[in-house]
């Protein structure tokens, strides 16, 4: 543009971070939920590099041990460390938390929004498969998937997309019915826009805030979902550390005094479904166009 | 009122029949082999192959399909290998455990969240929206198995508070005599008070499990609600007619609120009903969550099949459920079906 | 009336002081915390308010008028709060008054009726328990008779069938009886006060002049002081004793209403009364007075309407679009739908399972003409230029464009064909036009870059700066979002759109409606200088028949589907033929020409 | 007939009769008398089926036939380190009241007022029907009869009301101690074969859920996966009258809940909690612990020797050491297990089973040993373990998987489900895996017999076939019949080096039988079938 006057309005990118930047100053409830993320990232990235003892060597002579200044979170029944582990487990938990929300996103969402946008005969068909869905008792659909393709990490991924798509149809249905008849759509059919095309570039973009709050608080689910299946056999393949797994192993030991092998995965459990959930309201902040004043 | 139920039940037999098809498939896929169970440890191959042909496993999916769905409209689950009773037996002794431990957990979750939503609403960005906020998501941030324990090790083993964590009733009690299936109500019906209090007092803890579980969605909607009905118009018409607070609050503000939170009831109830799985597991409750577990581990369909079945139908009622309170408490819903 | 009622309401009542205003504000600041800081929103307001008085308080979005008359209530959101000044009201400082003795204050001494009545209503509670509520709150009755209390109530504010009514929820109601629950609900207790914050925008004209002449009738009749709040300066004029005129926060004139009609002596003041359409005048004259020409706007016979005048005169040029029959049914709302009645084995007649937007209407637009369509709320008019801008299918009818049969080509495959880029569309609110996700040179670029053959870049970005500064928008807000443009902005941007693929046809959906009568001004004058520029036809649908009288030549009148009268707009507004027409004319209130 | 007809079938005659006998046990809730008279089991799973001849019967199901049926011979009791213990070579009457043993049979004297819990006699008829029925209905009943010998119903002859007598087809010194086992119990034929059907002549859906014995205690109340009420049959003649009048076996899953019922003193007695329990609960003396070694049982990693990697005696022998042994006594079993490794490199073979190997964990030989059997960089296979028990094969196949990466063998652990895991050894297609066998006669050519002999039966998990080993077996056997104790002793000592030196399946450690009791609680006895005797209990 030829005019580069000195805009209040910087352009861009520029533009987001600022807006991020101020988000974040003005809720602080957000600017911690974005620093709890921060650590989890950096945990999953740099987890195996900083931890002090290999999470998977084992030394029975030190099994069971409290917390204490050499293991910060005390030893579990094999002698191996639990802070490792814990450190060790971010990687493999986000990976399933964010696999599981962007495979649900993709699915759900749009079909939600088609559902939403179309009507009619889509509308019904996806309706009824979402009713299906619903129908089944969610876990025990979890279960029966992993038990029958075998519980790989995978799997346990499809099963919580599967799990949480009729939420994301419901949600993403009732956006879409909104702004169907909304002028803007109505005006880019007017200038030659196909049907698709709208959906996706017109509708798609304006439901994220609302999506963006659903995703978050499916990451929670997602991992809780995991520790759920490990309880019952079904989870991550030992030796491999995922805080579900851990949780549900240390279930065994509180009655016998061990309170600290189920509590310090129980607590990273409990930071990472906190950081989530406060994320969502802190992500809705700044993706939303109407709050960026 | 009857066009309402008329027009969702026509829309609930597609997913009913989606079930069936969908459980039939999942249920084949499982690893286990059921003929090898049947024909015994010490089986020779060509015993196993009869016992295979005797329970029609042999026959191509589409054949047993039809079969399965032949012998369903004849009301026959068929039984279970593990426990060998027949499933519809089983599952009927066991539903209205698993029913009532959901229930008393979903009326404990609305009766703490509701308020809790209420309040955060009224006094927005204040220490109380914060602290609901926290307290909710602190609640379903744990594993429910892990609460569940957590509670037993404090409220039983420590404290003695909880009886003992051994299912339904004190070893010493004879459960009442079955009417609804739920102790509380059939000892009350029996007019035993003292099995009454013996089975509220099982039911405490494992219900507490579930309601924290639960909180989270049920406040979180209630307070969203809540939000956008006091920042409407006919709130501020009732403030400036002078009203006082409770009623613009509670008969204006509240009853319009209810009405998203109703309908989130269903995805809170079938979210319950697979949180409940694990906390009969904890507390030895004798329902049908961990009845199926049981069986899908062991890849003995029967009761998986029969089992979800159950769950849809009981998933299609509480639907119709929920939409006959939407139509009670908004008449908007009333005239068009 | 019953007498009896009234005399004993009265005694309950505090006693007032025999003299003084009623209500009395002074120096009155009011401040609101927001994430930017600290915002005033009104700041030195002084009003009297003498009992029996109506005081009108006129002014654009964002002059403070509702925030003031929601400081006298006391009913301000908690972030707003009141800086400095007093308020008394019948002796008693409601400024600093306890969060108790307002609450008994409020709907007793003093009410309020709302814009939009059916949202200010309980939708899921009957009427008659919502004014029940009130009464029984300011024990006015008792739970016994709080029943043939509110009966009683809804006759005096003309409600047929009261007993009937009584049961009935909100969404069975129509508009204007809503307000009238809404006006017997302020008006339960007898208040001294009532405060009116624009209880008719978005009614249709003719209930709007039915309920101002109840309100009015009403608070006469009680000795009641009325504080009206409003945009409409013709409302203030036909229905206020006294006018004070707000702007950014700050009274700019107060003054009786005649007089400060005859002869307003703030500028700002003058600005409103001239962008107020009002009979006899010409688009030019909404403008404000260019300060060089200082002729009274009056006199001088706009040559304007001379050009028009020959350009409809002259031989007919080539027919741009012709309507013929054309018809557009829907099945009645809450009917069972097809398959359900199917099912139940019961068949609805047909008239009732069917309703008629558009019952057999043809009329024609020359190229280079524009044409207005008018009607009240319901009568089919967005449903036709919906229907010719090829976005929904008629049921019968022929459209032809250009002397092509456009009508044949479904709606969902009218977007790729040629003809599309032909017609285009100015939408009624220009923030729901508008994606809150594109810039506005992104939005003004869409069309260009679907159907215009640009493909970007500095080409595309030429264009965009060409049509931004034929409507008149500054380069650099280009690149705000829509949320961060005022409203005539965003009309600007909506306007630079439907023009950039040159169409020969616009169809302009209540352009301006939700505009504020300044920018509203402006924005007309735009249009039509465009459409001499670029030499389009319009097709203006409104309801405002005065607005369309300034922009077209010709007028189609339509009410319940079909058109009632046709005709230049010039014989139109002054000699209706139809008597619908003269009633419409009739019922909208404007500003003694 | 499709799969619909048959399961209908069963479970409808089962249906019928069923709710019958097992009326709900309407008592009266005086809590205080009947606390003390009761006895209050809880463990984490129960049986799937009352009668051992059931199909797929699981181990709780033996306990609850143990107790609710009688055989015509048991054993007496002995004392070991301190715990009653079953004594393994002396036997005495149960229903039969005297036996003579002859040169090629048996004859019981049944005792003549013993009856059926419906009342009606024991006699001779229904001691032949049960025993036709043990041989005849297939499965692991029929396999554990023919381990002594007992095959086919011609051996069983009525001599007259009251007096059975058994034909032996070979002499075969495990015959009378067979007749001891839970397998030949005394079934009341009249009660069963009224709720038989042709399709079910021995009535096995109907014993499924009720019991038709004559033994000290019936089953009144039976919730599948909740809980078992047993009531005591007032004139059991099998025995002293036990002073126990009820017992509720509560289904439990969660093991922290078992823990803290029996720390609280709700629960009586329970026999799976995890070792790491047992362990402290003994240290900290507030209820009474039993430890007992598995009689002839031992934990061990079995690989399949038919296909490859595992068919290479080198890389059998790289695994037997790498195996973490001391890590395993430590983290997986506390302690509570006698080591089966390490002993010393002169330790001469004894004749007795188990009996520790020379195995001793060594990763460097092991390393070599893998690179001469031509796996230099190592080699990838998976580790299985059995589900129900995860409490100890977990940490065990953790342990191992960590030490077998270390000399290149990259394992990848599969967890499977309790009821599929007999199922799944059936296979024999497992490459690696744990698993533990304990025979119930304490003999060590019983115990090869299952587990190293040719005709590859379920519990040879490895296919693991040699006639040399077969010859040692059966040679052994013979000798114990003759009583040659020469031709014995040799075939025991061949059959054990045989083992150590082919070491198709490499023992662990023989585990413990470790059962906790409130201090009120007296009266345990160890069994072979390492369940529950509740006719000896007492408390208070």
């Amino acid at each position: 543009m030829t005019l580069a006057t000195a805009d209040t309005h910087p352009r861009g990118l520029a533009a987001t971070l600022a807006h991020a930047r101020y988000v974040i100053s003005d809720n602080p409830v957000t600017g911690i939920a974005f620093g709890m993320f921060l650590v989890l990232v950096v945990c999953a990235l740099l987890g195996p590099f900083i931890v002090p003892y290999d999470p998977l060597a084992s030394d029975t002579a030190a099994a069971l041990q409290a917390p204490s200044a050499t293991h910060w979170f005390g030893t579990d029944n094999l002698g191996r460390d639990i802070f490792s582990r814990v450190i060790v487990a971010t990687r493999l938990d986000m990976a399933i938390a964010v696999f599981s929300v962007a495979l649900v996103f993709a699915a759900g969402g749009i079909a939600g929004i088609a559902s939403g946008f179309f009507g009619g005969w889509t509308d019904r068909i996806i309706g009824r498969i979402s009713d299906t869905i619903m129908a089944f008792p969610l876990f025990v659909l979890a279960m029966g998937i992993v038990a029958a393709l075998g519980n790989t990490v995978t799997n346990i991924v499809i099963a919580t997309a599967i799990i949480n798509f009729p939420l994301y149809v419901r949600v993403a249905r009732s956006e879409a019915a909104i702004r169907r008849q909304a002028g803007f759509v109505q005006a880019a059919r007017l200038t030659g826009n196909s049907e698709w095309r709208i959906l996706l570039t017109t509708i798609l973009p304006n439901i994220m805030p609302i999506m963006m709050v659903q995703m978050s608080l499916t990451m929670g689910y997602a991992i809780l979902n995991a520790a759920g299946l490990s309880f019952i056999g079904l989870g991550v393949r030992p030796p491999t550390p995922e805080w579900g797994i851990m949780v549900a192993e240390g279930a065994a030991y509180i009655v016998s005094g061990e309170w600290w092998i189920a509590l310090f995965p129980g607590l990273a459990l409990m930071f990472a479904v906190f950081c989530f959930n406060l994320l969502g309201d802190g992500l809705r902040d700044i993706v939303d166009p109407q709050r960026r004043t | 009122m009857l066009k309402l139920i008329g027009s969702r039940l026509a829309t609930a037999v597609p997913s009913l029949i989606g079930v069936v098809i969908v459980t039939f498939m999942l249920t084949r896929v499982l690893p286990g082999d059921t003929a090898a169970y049947f024909a015994g440890p010490a089986a020779t191959a060509e015993s196993i192959a009869e016992i295979r042909t005797k329970l029609g496993l042999d026959k191509p999916l589409p054949v047993q399909f039809v079969d399965y769905v032949s012998a369903l409209a004849k009301g026959d689950l068929g039984s279970s290998l593990s426990t060998g009773q027949p499933v519809a037996a089983e599952i009927s002794a066991r539903l209205p455990a698993s029913a009532e431990l959901t229930l008393a957990g979903l009326i404990l979750a609305l009766a703490i969240a509701v308020p809790f939503g209420i309040m955060a609403a009224v006094k927005q960005g204040s220490w109380v929206d914060h602290a609901c906020r926290l307290i909710t998501t602190a609640g379903v941030s744990l594993p429910v198995f892990f609460t569940g324990l957590l509670l037993v090790y404090v409220f039983y083993f420590k404290l003695g508070w909880a009886p003992a964590p051994l299912g339904r009733l004190d070893v010493f009690f004879s459960a009442p005599e079955t009417v609804t299936g739920f102790y509380l109500i059939d000892s009350l019906i029996a007019r035993d008070f003292e099995t009454f209090r013996a089975a509220l007092a099982q039911l405490a803890v494992p219900a507490i499990t579930l309601a924290i579980f639960a909180l989270a969605p049920i406040a979180r909607m209630t307070r969203a609600s809540m939000l956008s009905v006091l920042s409407s118009e006919f709130v501020r018409t009732a403030r400036a007619a002078g009203l006082t607070d409770t009623t613009v609050i509670i008969t204006y503000a509240f009853r319009n609120a209810m009405l998203p939170v109703v309908t989130t009831l269903g995805m809170v109830f079938s979210f319950l009903l697979g949180a409940n799985v694990l906390v009969e597991k904890v507390f030895a409750w004798p329902g049908i969550g961990s009845y199926a577990v049981e069986a899908l581990i062991t890849s003995d369909y029967a009761p998986v099949q029969g089992f979800v079945l159950a769950m849809a139908i009981l998933y299609v009622i509480l639907n119709l459920l929920i939409d006959i309170a939407y139509g009670v408490i908004d008449p908007r819903a009333r005239s068009e079906a | 009336m019953h007498g009896n009622v009234d005399v004993t309401a009265q005694a309950a009542k505090t006693s007032e002081t025999p003299s003084g205003p009623l209500l009395e504000v002074r120096d009155l600041t009011v401040e609101f915390a927001t994430r930017r800081g600290v915002v005033t929103a009104v700041s030195q307001v002084n009003l009297t308010l003498a009992k029996g008085e109506t005081l009108g308080i006129v002014g654009e979005s964002g002059s403070g008028k509702s925030v003031t008359s929601y400081t006298v209530m006391r009913i301000l959101d908690r972030a707003g709060r009141i800086a400095e000044g007093s308020i008394t009201f019948s002796g008693m400082d409601v400024a600093h008054a306890p969060e108790s003795a307002m609450r008994d204050l409020r709907g007793r001494e003093m009410s309020m009726i709302f814009q939009n009545p059916r949202a200010a209503l309980n939708p899921i509670r009957t009427v008659g328990r919502q004014i029940g509520d009130v009464q029984l709150q300011h024990v006015q009755a008792d739970a016994r008779n709080v029943k043939e209390k509110v009966i009683d109530i809804l006759k005096q504010v003309r409600i047929a069938r009261p007993e009937e009514r009584y049961q009935a929820y909100p969404f069975e109601l129509s508009g204007g009886m809503c307000q009238r629950i809404v006006i017997a609900l302020a008006l339960a207790c007898r208040p001294q006060l009532m405060i009116a914050d624009e209880p008719t925008t978005g009614l249709d004209v003719t209930t709007q002049k039915a309920v101002m002449d109840l309100v009015t009738e009403l608070t006469r009749e009680r000795g009641m002081s009325t504080l009206l709040i409003t945009h409409d300066l013709g409302l203030a004029a036909a229905y206020c004793d006294t006018v004070m005129v707000m702007e950014k926060g700050k009274v700019v004139e107060t003054a009786p209403a005649e007089r400060i009609f005859r002869d307003p002596q703030h500028p700002y003041t003058r600005k409103l009364m001239r962008a107020t359409p009002r009979p006899g005048i010409t688009l030019r004259d909404l403008l404000p007075e260019e300060p060089a020409v200082s002729a009274a706007p009056a006199q001088n016979p706009p040559p304007q309407s001379e050009a028009r005048a020959q350009a409809a005169s002259a031989p007919a040029t080539k027919v741009l679009l012709q309507v013929e029959n054309l018809v557009k049914e829907y099945p009645r709302q809450g009917a069972p739908s097809a398959f359900l009645s199917g099912l139940l084995g019961k068949k609805a007649p047909p008239e009732e399972r069917i309703f008629r937007a558009v019952d057999d209407i043809s009329f024609a637009v020359l190229k280079g003409e524009s044409v207005g369509l008018v009607g009240e709320s319901g009568c089919g008019k967005s449903t036709t230029s919906t229907i010719v801008m090829r976005l929904i299918d008629p049921t019968a009818g022929r459209i032809s464009f250009a002397g092509e049969d456009i009508s044949a080509i479904p709606a969902k495959d009218f977007a790729h064909h040629p003809m599309r880029r032909r017609i285009q569309m100015v939408f009624q609110d220009p923030t729901e036009s508008l994606n809150p996700r594109y810039t506005a040179e992104r939005a003004i670029a869409d069309p260009l870059l679907r159907m215009g053959g640009f493909s970007g870049g500095a080409k595309l970005r030429a264009r965009v700066a060409d049509l931004a500064e034929m409507v008149g928008l500054p380069q650099n807000l280009l690149e705000r979002f829509p949320h961060q443009l005022s409203g005539g902005q965003k009309a600007r941007v909506g306007i630079a759109r439907a023009i950039a693929l040159d169409p020969d046809l616009v169809i302009l959906d209540e352009p301006t409606a939700a505009l504020d009568v300044s920018v509203q001004a402006v924005v007309l004058n735009l249009l039509e200088d465009l459409k001499q520029r670029l030499g389009m036809s319009y097709l203006f649908v409104s309801h405002d028949l005065h607005v369309v009288g300034l922009l077209c030549d010709r007028v189609i009148v339509m009410r319940a589907g079909r058109i009632v009268e046709e005709g230049s707009s010039q014989q139109v507004l002054d000699a209706p033929k139809d008597a619908y027409t003269r009633e419409l004319i009739a019922a909208i209130p404007h500003p003694p020409v | 007939m499709n799969r619909r007809e048959f399961v209908k079938s069963a479970s409808a005659t089962a249906v019928a009769t069923g709710t019958g006998v097992a009326a709900p046990a309407v008592f009266s809730s005086a809590q205080a008398q009947a606390r003390n008279e009761t006895l209050l089991i809880v463990s984490e799973s129960g049986p799937n089926n009352l009668d051992i001849h059931g199909v797929g019967t699981n181990v709780p199901g033996y306990e609850a036939n143990w107790n609710t049926y009688d055989r015509l011979i048991t054993h007496e009791m002995t004392e070991k380190d301190g715990v009653r213990y079953y004594d393994r070579d002396k036997l005495k009457g149960e229903l039969a009241e005297d036996m003579n043993i002859g040169d090629m049979s048996v004859t019981f004297k049944l005792k003549k007022n013993a009856t059926f819990q419906d009342g009606s006699p024991v006699t001779a008829k229904d001691v032949k029907w049960s025993l036709d029925r043990a041989v005849s209905v297939g499965g692991f009943p029929t396999f554990q009869m023919k381990a002594g010998s007992l095959e086919k119903p011609e051996q069983f002859v009525v001599v007259d009301d009251h007096t059975v007598r058994v034909d032996f087809i070979r002499k075969d010194r495990l015959t009378i101690p067979d007749l001891a086992v839970i397998v030949p119990c005394v079934i009341n034929s009249g009660l069963v074969q009224k709720n038989a059907t042709e399709k079910d002549p021995w009535g096995l859906e109907y014993t499924k859920q009720n019991t038709a014995g004559s033994g000290a205690y019936r089953v009144t109340k039976w919730t599948p996966g909740t809980e078992v009420i047993f009531e005591r049959f007032e004139d059991w003649k099998g025995g002293p009258l036990p002073k126990i009048k009820r017992v509720i076996w509560r289904m439990v899953p969660s093991a922290g809940n078992r823990r803290a019922l029996l720390e609280r003193g709700d629960a009586d007695i329970s026999y799976d909690l995890p070792n790491k329990d047992f362990v402290e609960l003994k240290q900290s003396g507030k209820l009474n612990i039993v430890s007992v070694p598995y009689s002839n049982g031992v934990q061990y990693i079995g690989m399949n020797v038919k296909n490859p990697p595992f068919d290479n005696l080198k890389v059998r022998e790289a695994i037997a050491y790498a195996i973490p042994y001391q890590k395993i006594m430590d983290a997986a079993l506390f302690g509570l297990a006698k080591p089966m490794f390490g002993a010393p490199a002169d330790a001469k073979t004894q004749v007795a089973w188990p009996e520790p190997t020379k195995f001793v964990t060594d990763l460097a030989k092991a390393k070599q040993l893998l690179a001469e059997a031509g796996y230099p960089n190592g080699l990838e296979t998976t580790l299985s373990f059995d589900l129900g028990f995860a409490g100890v094969n977990e940490p065990l196949c953790v342990l191992l998987q960590e030490n077998l990466a270390q000399i290149g063998i990259k394992t990848t652990i599969n967890k499977i489900p309790g009821a599929n895991w007999r199922t799944e050894l059936t296979k024999k297609v497992l490459p690696l895996f744990t698993n533990v066998f304990s025979g119930w006669l304490d003999y060590p050519e019983y115990f090869f017999f299952w587990c190293y002999h040719g005709n590859n039966s379920i519990f040879n998990t490895m296919s693991y076939q040699s006639a040399a080993m077969d010859a040692f077996i059966d040679g052994a056997r013979a000798a114990a019949a003759n009583g040659d104790k020469a031709a014995y002793d040799a075939g025991v000592k061949g059959m054990v080096d045989l083992a150590f030196a082919d070491v198709p399946r490499i023992p662990l450690y023989q585990p413990y039988v470790n059962v906790a009791m409130q201090k009120n609680i007296t009266g345990y006895e160890y069994w072979f079938h390492r369940r529950l005797d509740y006719r000896a209990f007492q408390k208070g």
